[in-house]
């Protein structure tokens, strides 16, 4: 039974491994001895990477609790993609800002475990655990400058809001255990299926304080408030890696539970999403129309984007789910991009990431600002780039499913975002000041992982058909 | 062939246009009188043709392409020769070519370029009023129209660096846009009521229509067609534009504001006769406005100072007379009378103009007198013009207008009659005031007494030259003057020819129109009469449903003008117009030159009516006052800074206002502290419970 | 009322108080010992809900070592009272809204809980109901490390990363 | 007892837990609340597995306990960060970050 | 010829060409001159590229309606395309764009001398996009092109704009996309629609057209559409953006603005809105026609007390646009062959215009009508170009501008005269507002010492504006060159529409709110005796 059914927790046992590696390697480290920590973090990633693609199909469950089926890995995927491009760009900075190398690729290499787990599991038990193994994770990389009050302020922030929630979260699983008399989220649907229990007060319980714990991860409004500080505050990198791939991954785990062993309760919680969706994109574009911090900015963007997401599930339909597959990829791709940028300009002693650092950024670092301007035209969704294909997809699903006004709030509220996305370029093209202080320069590697990006970015608007395809393979086989 | 006619002279538009600075006067001068001159020519063989041919069928028709396709809407760019046209051209060209011949000497004080601009200003013209009478159709002539309202607009503004000659031109340019509003209209209208826009099938069709006693569709056509003759042919109420037009080179107004485009409106009423002729309510109209600016226009004509506005007003005065008959649906006299009026008073603005030229830019006549011993060519050609504009019998006024008279009293217009027989004692009295004070009497022109200095004759010369550029068009009286008195020298040999040539015309013009009654035979309006009908035979019909009304029109014209049991009135009429005539020019010789004080002594005694006339009745003011001012006014504040800025763009950065406010507020919310953040997510949890208990 | 009735108001009575004591004691030492005590009526209750092993681990873990832990940290830290006061002094202007809302909130909360639970259903019968009680431990570590093995070396992972994170959170900085 | 009264007792004990994320001014006594709602939530797991007569209630209660100590471990580590760069352990001393 | 696909390689042309741009290193601005020329040779052999479009297409009636037709599966999933394809409309309106392209570099070889490159390479992602928005037969593709044209005139007008540039360009970008999303919304919804008729998804435009989608959808779905195109046409109370961006956009910007962009949205509702939805564009052309009428005067207003030369052109497309509006709305043979005509000849006239401020902003350095005066004694030559354009703007009989008006009020005229008795106040207040404005500038005599020694047209300016004047008057002349071959596309989206139309309308329009007071003759009866 263990032996033939390891198969589906390959991808996450690579990363594990190789974060294991990195953190002995790192406690093996004599002083100032140089190892490239990084390049076994990637290899990991693409084993991991490599392994999901193989998996490919064959829908391998272990334990009867995880299972690699397409839908989780192409969320592996994109997760490995965002580790990846995490990777590069924190070789740089790791070293400029006096980060622990070690901890911190083993760290951000468990956050990984957790998220492919979140995608992959099948057992609410499972999920919290994964959640938790993430998110602990991640409180760390946000307080891991622990020398500045600010990042320290945002990981306890993010820290103590996310216990709070998750044990929201927990007592949601309790009621449904309660139940249902299980956590296992196939036996959890079966079981709501068979005699219906929509109208059970503690079922109702339950998934509301699931949609809390969620929506928390996906930081919704109102669930939301954690993101914008525990952003600004933790380091750019970690602020790419965990607007993508936290949320990545709880969406990953959201869509999972919600429509399939919850599908059944689509009336009952659609509605509530429908609220939560739309204040999302309203607030998140609203807010960051007065935000001069590009941090802050972009984490009121990754809250909109977070509403896009859901618009996408609300939708519950097939086009809905491959949509959302595709939307991750596109914003992981995109967000990383941009916080790269970000974190490249920043230095030891501040992040230059306030608007008015940026501006001529054209004529100090053309192609850093042509690069960035691709970024921000992807995530204010212009043509002929990854964010058209990926909102118009989202919507295209919403319309789909008739949730005609939930569309309509989605493109008008991209117009607002276009605003304060336009107001970076603006800065950069637009107003002759060299910014300052300049940074450090630019290594091949940093750019090598910003062009991947904008490779992928113009892929996905260009020619999506490869990945749209994909992402509807995903979605056929499970749900 | 036809069509050479027009495009000779656009041929030297566009030589001169491109070269002409770079050419000499000679050259480029000439070259506008040649194409004038051939062009002349190639009109009269084709009238003679037209002539050959058999009366009813008398037409001769160009298709140069097809100019516009819509849908079933289908428009050549095509040329018609008639009798109608055929007396046009023939005035164009012919006044054209002596009017082009006149400015080679009289524009010659100007530089190179200006000179080649005139006269490339002039073939333009020509081309443009040739196409008018030419067109087979409203919007061929409409092109035509249009045209000459931009040459006039292009040679009134000739001096474009005085702000008056501008505005003139601008004036003139947008008043007949007026009319040309309602002239756009009538066409649209025509078209969805005709579906075509020729001429022949128009009044074909037109024909088949009962005449409207009640106001129906024809009158409005008719009627906005006739606005838009009030816009280009200077009546009540856009006739303001004329006498500003002055502004513009004497030759110009001679041409264009007297003999050839001013008359457009009447051409184009006597090209669409069928059609006035089923609508007598806008004929009506017609007449009364006519015989009404004929009225206003002489009475303003009797005060006014400047010899070339006096004219300018006696031509809208006389434009009236030939609405009046136009209205009363003599077409032949209403043409015949813009025959003549084209010779005596182009003529007349020649004239004036070699006193002017004379005088070197001087234009008051109280400045004037006495000039009839220094330049006699130009006073005698002068004094035949006026004589023949007075309607002295046996001259040309004295037919046309005579015949306009019968008409209208003929039918039983008598009011009319008696308006029309006022405004010729009007003309003859101004008249013979502008002959008197110009030529007779003593000189009262700048330095006729101070022989002395007449060493400063040339700084005076040169001063002159650039006077007429810049010099107010009232040059202030009290200014004093420092003229010389150089010799006066009269009209340079191409001036004078021109002069002698339209005077030996306005004599003789009259002898086309002899009426019946004179033992004549009008044979202009014998000429004309199948013009005025819808006669098809000369050109194949293209609407097949016409063809059976065409055939039936090939026979003579039943109603001819003037029949014979009148003689006697007409006789009688003839002796009242003549007696009025006279006693015209004796109360001007009485006044003005036998007793000068009894006229200052009107003035002043009737000031309040002196004032009034001088200053055209305040229509400018009126006009100034109630449309134009409150429109910038309203557009300026109300519109723009008002509605445009405030409302409309308010409104749409008020939406971005909104947002940043609200965003504003809402980021207050994120108040750094963690139990705040803490109390959102409970809240959120709380809502989600309570919905889905309390649903 | 029985006997176990009794105990359960007991206990349940302890556990209330000591949360109680918790969140309003200002000194968090005081707190700290509160929620021990607590911590004893919840195992308590879980004997009660036969389930002896969980009782048993939530004294010695939970009681015995995670609250040590927090005691460390205050001790550590030495600090016997929280210093709202004088903060309160320093900005009289700053009362956030929250403090009132959540009290609000958690009464709320309560009351839908409690409405939730009493229009379900099938709450009223004995905890006990026609299921025999598993408290074997044998039974436990069956289940744990078979069902559960997966989720349990998921654990693994989960405290190793806690702990790395807390060496390098808590680690006094070289500079 | 019935499950009735568990689930009462741990839905007031969850308040409490939450309530005093509010109340108190001290970012240990946060995290004790927090534990007290994870141990709410586990009192609902024992009840409920008693209920249905599995051992599923009990070995969660275990995991949730792991989790709670992993949460306390890195809670109370960053607790110590912040006192570390102000000698307070006031939550309204920490909000340079907002808007 | 339809061997090799010239409607790509027009689309693609410009893009390859600013990839090279791309490659070419010019940080010091040392190699511009290269730059210039090359983007100026792309984009000459783009118009070539039209014009051969021009020279393959078959006009004639039997010939197929969409013709240099290209289609390849581009996202099967649903349907999508890249699916071009021509008509006698698109045609001329890409040999425009074509036309105007090379001009309007050339109307900034000087004035802009920061940045040239990226200058060049915006203006050629502009070209490209113009053409594939005029081409696109696959809603989706002509979204995307829609959508991306505003980014490279977003960077022109911010970039290389006057001092207010940013604000302008913002609110550029801003309020035409604000109208654009909707339109998207729109577009899934069609595709959705023609998914649950059919079962396949599809955006294709031909197998939309063949729906009939229900009257309530209709409605809304017609507004979506509408409002992103009469934001862009612009259409009166939406027009507000049209001045700011023109007055801040660099000369070439104003040029490709007011010559082709602005057509983008009379092109849409013609080749979508109203052939798409036609019983709501039915219901709703009487409130259009209200609206344009109301644009025609109100814009002519606004111009004639502008103090800007630029402004003042600005508000007289407003106008202009406001009678392609009405001649779209009456959509008969008239009307929209008037209304295309009107498109061509206010791209030649107004790109014109605007490239005359522009060389007069070049020398002087400000657009103020009050800071010129008595310009004809200095620049005789560029005084008579003006004039010319002037005129053409003005509608002279003859000139280009005419054709179109009247086309345009005649098919108004047959469908409702009363809109047309506002409209044709327009022929007055155009003749106000310019000749009031080229009286102020070019008449009188030289008060402003600075004019004095203006230079008169240079060969590079004689080259722009010498094709344009050309064109304003060719196009008076022999209209029919080019409305014959838009004839027959025109008469299928008028058959399209009629076909739904109940013949009263063409007496007696839908009676709007405010439509203006009726003065025009109402018993046309005479016109069936006539016939």
């Amino acid at each position: 039974m263990i032996s033939s059914s390891f198969d589906a927790i390959i991808p996450m046992l690579c990363v594990a491994l190789a974060g294991l590696v990195v953190l002995l390697a790192e406690s093996f480290r004599g002083r100032d001895e140089k190892m490239p920590l990084g390049g076994l973090a990637i290899i990991g990633l693409i084993g991991a990477g490599a392994a999901s693609i193989l998996l490919w199909n064959r829908n391998a469950t272990s334990f009867g609790v995880v299972t690699a089926d397409n839908f989780s890995l192409f969320v592996n995927l994109v997760l490995v993609a965002v580790g990846i491009l995490t990777v590069i760009f924190s070789s740089q900075t790791l070293d400029r800002d006096k980060i622990p190398a070690g901890e911190y690729y083993a760290i951000m290499l468990f956050a990984i475990v957790g998220m492919m787990l979140m995608g992959q599991a099948t057992d609410l038990l499972v999920i919290f655990l994964a959640l938790e193994t993430m998110s602990i994770a991640v409180y760390v990389l946000t307080g891991i400058r622990r020398e500045q009050q600010q990042s320290t302020e945002a990981a306890f922030k993010y820290f103590l809001l996310g216990a709070f929630a998750s044990s929201f979260f927990l007592y949601g699983v309790a009621f449904l255990y309660g139940v249902t008399g299980s956590t296992n989220l196939d036996r959890i649907g079966s079981v709501i299926a068979a005699q219906s229990m929509s109208g059970n007060p503690m079922i109702l319980l339950g998934v509301g304080l699931l949609i809390v714990g969620f929506s928390f991860k996906v930081a919704a409004v109102p669930f939301h408030m954690w993101s914008p500080d525990a952003y600004e505050g933790a380091p750019a990198v970690v602020t790419g890696f965990m607007s993508t791939g936290v949320k990545a991954a709880a969406v990953a785990a959201f869509v999972r539970v919600f429509l399939s062993s919850l599908e059944p309760m689509i009336a009952e919680w659609a509605p509530v999403l429908w609220v939560i969706a739309a204040a999302t994109m309203i607030l998140g574009t609203v807010v960051g129309v007065a935000q001069t911090s590009l941090k802050r900015m972009l984490a009121y963007s990754s809250i909109a984007h977070g509403g896009y997401l859901l618009a996408g599930l609300v939708a519950g339909n097939d086009v809905g789910k491959a949509a959302i597959l595709f939307y991750l990829a596109a914003y992981a791709l995109t967000n990383l991009g941009a916080f790269g940028v970000i974190a490249l300009l920043g230095t030891r002693e501040r992040a230059n990431d306030d608007l008015r650092d940026y501006a001529g950024l054209f004529k100090s670092h053309p192609a850093l600002a042509v690069l960035m301007t691709f970024f921000l035209l992807s995530l204010g969704g212009f043509p002929p780039t990854a964010g058209f294909i990926a909102k118009w997809y989202v919507f295209s699903a919403a319309i789909g499913s008739g949730y005609y006004g939930l569309a309509i709030i989605g493109v008008l509220s991209s117009v607002v975002s276009v605003f304060f996305y336009l107001r970076i370029v603006v800065m950069m093209f637009m107003t002759d000041r060299d910014a300052r202080p300049v940074p450090a320069p630019i290594t091949t590697m940093a750019y090598a992982g910003l062009v991947l990006s904008l490779i992928g970015v113009l892929y996905l608007g260009v020619l999506p058909t490869a990945v749209i395809d994909f992402a509807q393979a995903s979605i056929s086989t499970i749900f | 062939m036809l069509a050479l006619i027009p495009l000779l002279p656009f041929a030297g538009f566009l030589v001169n246009a491109t070269m002409g600075r770079r050419l000499p006067k000679a050259v480029t001068g000439g070259l506008a009188s040649a194409v004038m001159v051939l062009s002349f020519l190639l009109a009269a063989m084709q009238v003679w043709s037209l002539a050959a041919m058999p009366p009813e069928s008398r037409q001769i028709n160009q298709t140069l392409f097809t100019w516009i396709t819509a849908g079933d809407f289908s428009l050549d760019l095509a040329l018609r020769l008639d009798a109608l046209s055929a007396v046009m051209i023939l005035v164009i060209t012919g006044i054209g070519s002596l009017i082009h011949i006149y400015s080679t000497s009289y524009m010659h004080e100007e530089s190179d370029e200006a000179f080649a601009r005139f006269f490339s200003y002039l073939n333009l013209f020509c081309f443009f009023m040739l196409m008018l009478v030419l067109g087979s159709n409203v919007l061929v002539m409409f092109v035509g129209w249009e045209g000459v309202g931009l040459c006039s607009y292009l040679l009134i503004g000739f001096y474009y660096e005085k702000k008056s000659a501008s505005d003139a031109a601008k004036k003139a340019f947008i008043v007949n846009r007026i009319g040309d509003f309602a002239f756009i209209l009538g066409s649209l209208l025509l078209v969805v009521t005709f579906n075509t826009l020729d001429f022949t099938t128009i009044a074909l069709a037109a024909k088949e229509l009962p005449v409207e006693v009640t106001f129906g569709t024809l009158s409005l056509i008719t009627l906005l067609l006739f606005i838009g003759a009030t816009g280009k042919s200077a009546q009540i109420p856009l006739y303001v534009w004329l006498p500003d037009a002055m502004e513009g080179p004497t030759p110009v107004s001679a041409l264009i504001h007297a003999a050839t485009m001013v008359t457009a409106g009447v051409y184009m009423i006597g090209r669409n006769a069928v059609l006035f002729e089923h609508a007598p309510i806008t004929l009506q109209i017609v007449a009364v406005v006519g015989a009404a600016t004929a009225l206003m226009a002489g009475t303003i004509g009797l005060v006014q100072n400047d010899i070339k506005r006096v004219l300018a007003y006696s031509t809208v005065s006389q434009l009236g007379y030939m609405f009046l008959a136009m209205g009363m649906g003599a077409f032949g006299a209403g043409i015949f009378h813009l025959m003549t009026h084209a010779f005596f008073k182009a003529c007349l603005f020649l004239g004036s103009g070699a006193v002017i030229h004379a005088l070197h830019g001087e234009q008051d006549i109280r400045k004037m007198g006495g000039l009839k011993k220094h330049i006699p060519i130009t006073y005698w050609t002068f004094v035949i013009a006026s004589v023949a504009i007075a309607g002295v019998p046996g001259l040309a006024g004295f037919f046309s207008k005579d015949e306009i008279l019968f008409e209208t009293f003929l039918h039983g217009h008598q009011i009319l009659w008696g308006v029309g027989v006022l405004t010729s004692l009007l003309t003859a009295t101004y008249m013979f005031r502008l002959v008197h004070l110009t030529f007779h009497g003593e000189p009262r022109f700048a330095g006729a007494h101070g022989a002395a200095d007449s060493h400063h004759a040339p700084a005076a010369h040169a001063a002159h030259a650039r006077d007429r550029h810049h010099a107010e068009e009232h040059a202030d009286p009290v200014h004093p003057t420092t003229h010389a008195p150089v010799h006066l020298h009269d009209a340079p040999a191409p001036m004078a020819f021109a002069l002698i040539v339209l005077a030996i015309g306005s004599v003789l013009a009259g002898y086309v129109g002899v009426p019946h009654a004179l033992g004549g035979h009008n044979n202009l309006g014998a000429w004309l009469e199948p013009a005025f009908q819808a006669t098809n035979c000369g050109q194949p019909v293209t609407t097949g449903e016409l063809a059976g009304i065409a055939i039936a029109d090939c026979l003579p014209g039943e109603e001819a003008v003037g029949a014979e049991d009148h003689t006697s009135l007409e006789l009688s009429l003839m002796a009242v117009s003549s007696l009025v005539a006279f006693a015209g020019i004796g109360l001007a010789t009485f006044l003005w030159l036998k007793r000068k004080d009894i006229p200052a002594q009107m003035a002043t005694q009737f000031s309040g009516v002196h004032k009034l006339l001088l200053n055209k009745y305040y229509v400018d003011e009126v006009y100034d006052a109630t449309i134009v001012q409150p429109i910038k006014v309203v557009s300026q504040e109300g519109l723009w800074r008002g509605f445009d800025v405030k409302v409309v763009d308010g409104a749409v950065n008020g939406a971005g206002y909104f947002v940043s406010g609200v965003s504003i507020v809402l980021r207050l919310l994120q108040n750094g502290s963690v139990k705040t953040y803490a109390a959102s997510i409970f809240a959120g949890a709380v809502a989600i419970l309570a919905f889905y208990l309390w649903r | 009322m029985g006997s176990d009735a009794l105990l359960f108001y007991l206990f349940a009575g302890a556990a209330v108080v000591g949360a109680l004591l918790v969140v309003t004691q200002r000194n968090p030492v005081y707190s700290v010992l509160a929620l021990i005590g607590s911590f004893f009526g919840l195992s308590g209750l879980y004997v009660l809900l036969e389930a002896p092993f969980v009782a048993v681990v939530q004294i010695i873990i939970y009681a015995g070592a995670i609250m040590v832990l927090f005691l460390f940290t205050v001790m550590l830290l030495n600090v016997p009272r929280e210093d709202a006061a004088e903060w309160d002094q320093a900005h009289p202007l700053y009362r956030p809204m929250a403090v009132r809302i959540g009290g609000v909130l958690a009464l709320l909360l309560a009351l839908e809980l409690g409405w939730a639970l009493s229009r379900t259903a099938g709450l009223g019968g004995d905890v006990a109901g026609d299921h025999p009680a598993v408290s074997s431990v044998a039974e436990l570590g069956r289940v744990l490390f078979t069902d559960y093995m997966f989720a349990f070396e998921v654990t693994s992972i989960l405290i190793i990363v806690s702990m790395v994170g807390a060496v390098i959170l808590a680690k006094k900085r070289e500079d | 007892m019935s499950i009735g009264h568990y689930l009462v007792l741990s839905g007031v004990l969850f308040s409490i837990g939450a309530a005093g994320v509010f109340l108190r001014k001290n970012l240990i006594t946060l995290l004790l609340s927090v534990e007290i709602m994870l141990n709410a939530v586990n009192l609902a797991f024992v009840a409920f597995g008693r209920q249905l007569g599995t051992v599923d209630g009990q070995i969660i209660t275990f995991f949730v306990m792991t989790v709670a100590a992993a949460e306390a471990a890195v809670g109370l580590a960053l607790v110590i960060g912040l006192f570390r760069h102000r000698e307070s352990l006031n939550p309204e001393a920490f909000t340079s970050l907002k808007w | 010829m339809n061997g090799l696909p010239l409607l790509s390689i027009a689309i693609l042309l410009p893009i390859i060409g600013s990839v090279v741009l791309l490659l070419v290193s010019n940080r010091d601005g040392s190699k511009n001159g290269l730059v210039r020329n090359l983007t100026l040779a792309i984009s000459l052999v783009t118009f070539a590229a039209t014009l051969m479009l021009w020279a393959g297409f078959d006009a004639s009636a039997g010939a197929p309606a969409f013709q240099f037709v290209e289609r390849h599966a581009w996202i099967p999933a649903f349907g999508i395309e890249y699916y071009v394809g021509i008509d006698g409309l698109s045609l001329m309106l890409l040999v425009l764009t074509g036309f105007l392209t090379p001009l309007a570099l050339l109307s900034g070889w000087d004035s802009v001398e920061k940045n040239v490159k990226e200058f060049s390479i915006f203006m050629l992602l502009l070209e490209a996009s113009m053409i594939g928005v005029f081409s696109a037969l696959d809603v989706f593709l002509f979204y995307i092109f829609w959508d991306f044209v505003l980014i490279p005139m977003y960077f022109l007008i911010g970039i290389w704009g006057y001092d207010q540039r940013i604000y302008a360009a913002v609110k550029f970008i801003l309020y035409t996309m604000a109208g654009s999303v909707l339109m998207l919304v729109a577009i899934i919804g069609l595709s959705w629609l023609h998914q649950s008729m059919t079962g396949e998804y599809s955006f294709d435009l031909l197998k939309l057209y063949e729906m009939n989608i229900p009257e309530g959808t209709q409605y809304w779905m017609f507004l979506a559409f509408t409002i992103a195109f009469i934001i862009k046409v612009p259409l009166f109370p939406f027009h507000t953006w049209l001045p700011d961006a023109h007055v801040q956009a660099p000369t070439p910007g104003s040029v490709i603005l007011a010559g082709v962009m602005l057509k983008m949205g009379g092109y849409g509702l013609i080749r979508f809105a109203f052939p798409l939805f036609p019983e709501a564009a039915l219901y709703f052309a009487p409130l259009l026609a209200t609206l344009s009428v109301i644009a025609i005067v109100y814009g002519a207003l606004v111009a004639m007390v502008q103090p800007d030369m630029k402004k003042l052109v600005a508000y007289s497309s407003v106008s202009h646009m406001g009678f392609v509006v009405l001649g779209i709305a009456a959509f008969n043979m008239q009307g929209l062959q008037g209304a295309s005509y009107q498109m061509l000849a206010h791209g030649v006239s107004t790109g014109g215009l605007f490239c005359i401020v522009g060389m007069l902003s070049d020398r002087r350095h400000t657009r103020q009508i009050s800071e010129f005066g008595g310009l004809k004694t200095v620049m005789p030559r560029l005084t008579a170009v003006m004039l010319v354009l002037t005129l053409s703007s003005i509608g002279l009989p003859g000139m280009n501008g005419f054709i179109g008006e009247f086309l345009i009020m005649l098919g108004a005229f047959k469908w409702d005269p009363r809109f047309v008795v506002v409209a044709a106040l327009g022929v007055i207040l155009s003749a106000v507002y310019m000749l009031w404005m080229f009286q102020r500038v070019f008449y009188g005599t030289i008060t402003n010492s600075h004019n004095e020694d203006l230079r008169d047209l240079s060969f590079r300016e004689w080259a722009i504006i010498g094709p344009l004047a050309a064109a304003a008057i060719g196009m008076g002349v022999v209209p029919n060159v080019f409305l014959k071959p838009m004839e027959p596309a025109i008469q299928r989206l008028v058959d399209r529409v009629q076909a739904h139309q109940p013949l009263v309308v063409l007496r007696e329009p839908a009676p709007s709110p405010q439509a203006p007071k009726p003065t025009g003759p109402q018993d046309l009866r005479i016109a069936e005796v006539a016939r």
